[in-house]
């Protein structure tokens, strides 16, 4: 790890509640960099997202299952893992929630908005079992634009 | 996340304060929603200017929500959208298929 | 773990600002259980104490070093179990802050806030080095009273 | 934390705002003091409105800053005590020996 690196870990319980904490840390450790607080704002959905999808997709909601969050800020930008015990999925499988059919699906929304906020997202499942979700965003790279 | 209802002119009116994200704030959206259709109420509006933060299970409970009360006959409506949430509904495209209205006058007056 | 414990574990560098970070953690988490106002701030000052001395006595600053942070809540009580790096320390050797000697002193008042601010702190020496000390606090204990 | 100098009467005046905490905090007030008393200043009122937490490195950089003061031949005191700095400084006893006055106006008037 360089020295001008911060690296913060974090394990949580899989409730929804703990959702709050974790984004409090980022926004707090996010605060001290270049990146503009509309950036900032949107990350932290997308950490949201993220951790929504471990809790309830992944970890079914048992709270005796965690969910691991390592969080990578340097000096040029900030790098999010998020870690479930869950079964993994086929992200290929996933819905474009823009297409007609699905605009009024109630669901089917959080990795389209990761991949708005973010500048890179990637998924990994761990061969003993869960998937872990990397975000990944410049501090000089812009806002997301609005709309199409 | 609180949720207050009131009347006007024959409108139930729903304002919202706090996080309407997973876990708590979409379903007390959802079980005020239900509790207005349930009581007969036909026009609904959902008054979003205390809502700083909403995530895609908000997003997905306002969806639901418009579905819910269209399908029970009446009508739901938005207004007084801050700024972030005006952002998420135009990146989701939902602002082509929700009813959206600037001030409580306008929407009410739109019934 | 019981299903009604909330354990949430945290890994900072070691570096002041992310006190911060590890304080605002725990205070969200209390502000949900039946712990009062005064307490809860008490009990946050008391680990603002233990990080600082993980940080500074334990791990010299070094930001590449790690303190973990365990932080466990259930209905009756916080436990908070902080661990660095270091070399440990006899807390026999530590002087009273109230002795007249001492009472002008710059230092060596932060073991004795844990003392005053929690029901019970214990420490603990890893056999392959560092330091863990253990806060514990019940949600309906008294805040500790003023003065002597 | 932020720290305002200000003068009144022949009185230097620190208002202090924000945390005394480690590593910031405590800090910015050890050079504030410094910077008065290099600056000439023996009459020193460090004002503790605004301080909502300090911690023991914070309390331990107020009596730092009492005995460099006091070296100098000036006097340093404090005052507006929020109850939170003000129950600190009863555990550790520092009420007994540091300064301590109620409002501004008194605190001038006590050099
Ligand atoms: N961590 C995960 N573990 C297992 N499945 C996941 C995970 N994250 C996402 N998925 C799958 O991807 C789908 C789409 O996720 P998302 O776009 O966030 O929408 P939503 O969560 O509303 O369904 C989910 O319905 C789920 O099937
Ligand atoms: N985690 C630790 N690792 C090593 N030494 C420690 C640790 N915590 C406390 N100490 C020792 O105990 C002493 C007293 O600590 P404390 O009461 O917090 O006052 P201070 O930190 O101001 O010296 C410290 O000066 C240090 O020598």
């Amino acid at each position: 790890m360089s020295s001008d690196e911060n690296l913060v870990l974090l394990s949580i319980g899989s409730r929804f509640e703990n959702i709050e904490l974790v984004q409090v840390v980022l926004d707090d450790s996010l605060r001290e960099t270049a990146m503009d607080d509309d950036s900032r704002y949107w990350v932290g959905i997308a950490l949201r997202e993220a951790l929504a999808n471990a809790i309830k997709h992944g970890n079914k909601e048992d709270p005796a299952k965690q969910v691991e969050v390592e969080l990578r800020i340097d000096e040029e930008q900030v790098i999010v893992l998020i870690q479930d015990q869950g079964e993994g999925f086929d992200p290929k499988g996933v819905e474009n929630p823009l297409e007609p059919d699905n605009l009024l699906k109630p669901d089917g929304r959080g990795i389209f908005y990761m991949n708005r906020f973010m500048d890179e997202i990637t998924y990994d499942f761990a061969p003993e079992g869960g998937t872990v979700v990397k975000l990944r965003k410049r501090f000089d790279s812009p806002p997301p634009e609005q709309g199409d | 996340m609180k949720i207050a209802t009131r009347e006007r002119d024959g409108v139930t009116i729903l304002d919202l304060k706090g996080k309407i994200t997973i876990g708590v704030g979409d379903i007390a959206l959802r079980d005020a929603v239900h509790a207005a259709v349930d009581g007969g109420a036909k026009n609904i509006l959902i008054n979003l200017q205390g809502v700083k933060t909403i995530d895609s299970s908000g997003i997905g409970e306002l969806v639901a929500a418009f579905t819910t009360v269209k399908k029970a006959g009446g009508a739901l409506k938005l207004y007084s959208i801050p700024s972030k949430v005006s952002d998420i509904l135009q990146i989701t495209q939902l602002v082509t298929v929700l009813d959206i209205l600037d001030t409580e006058d306008a929407a009410v007056a739109s019934f």
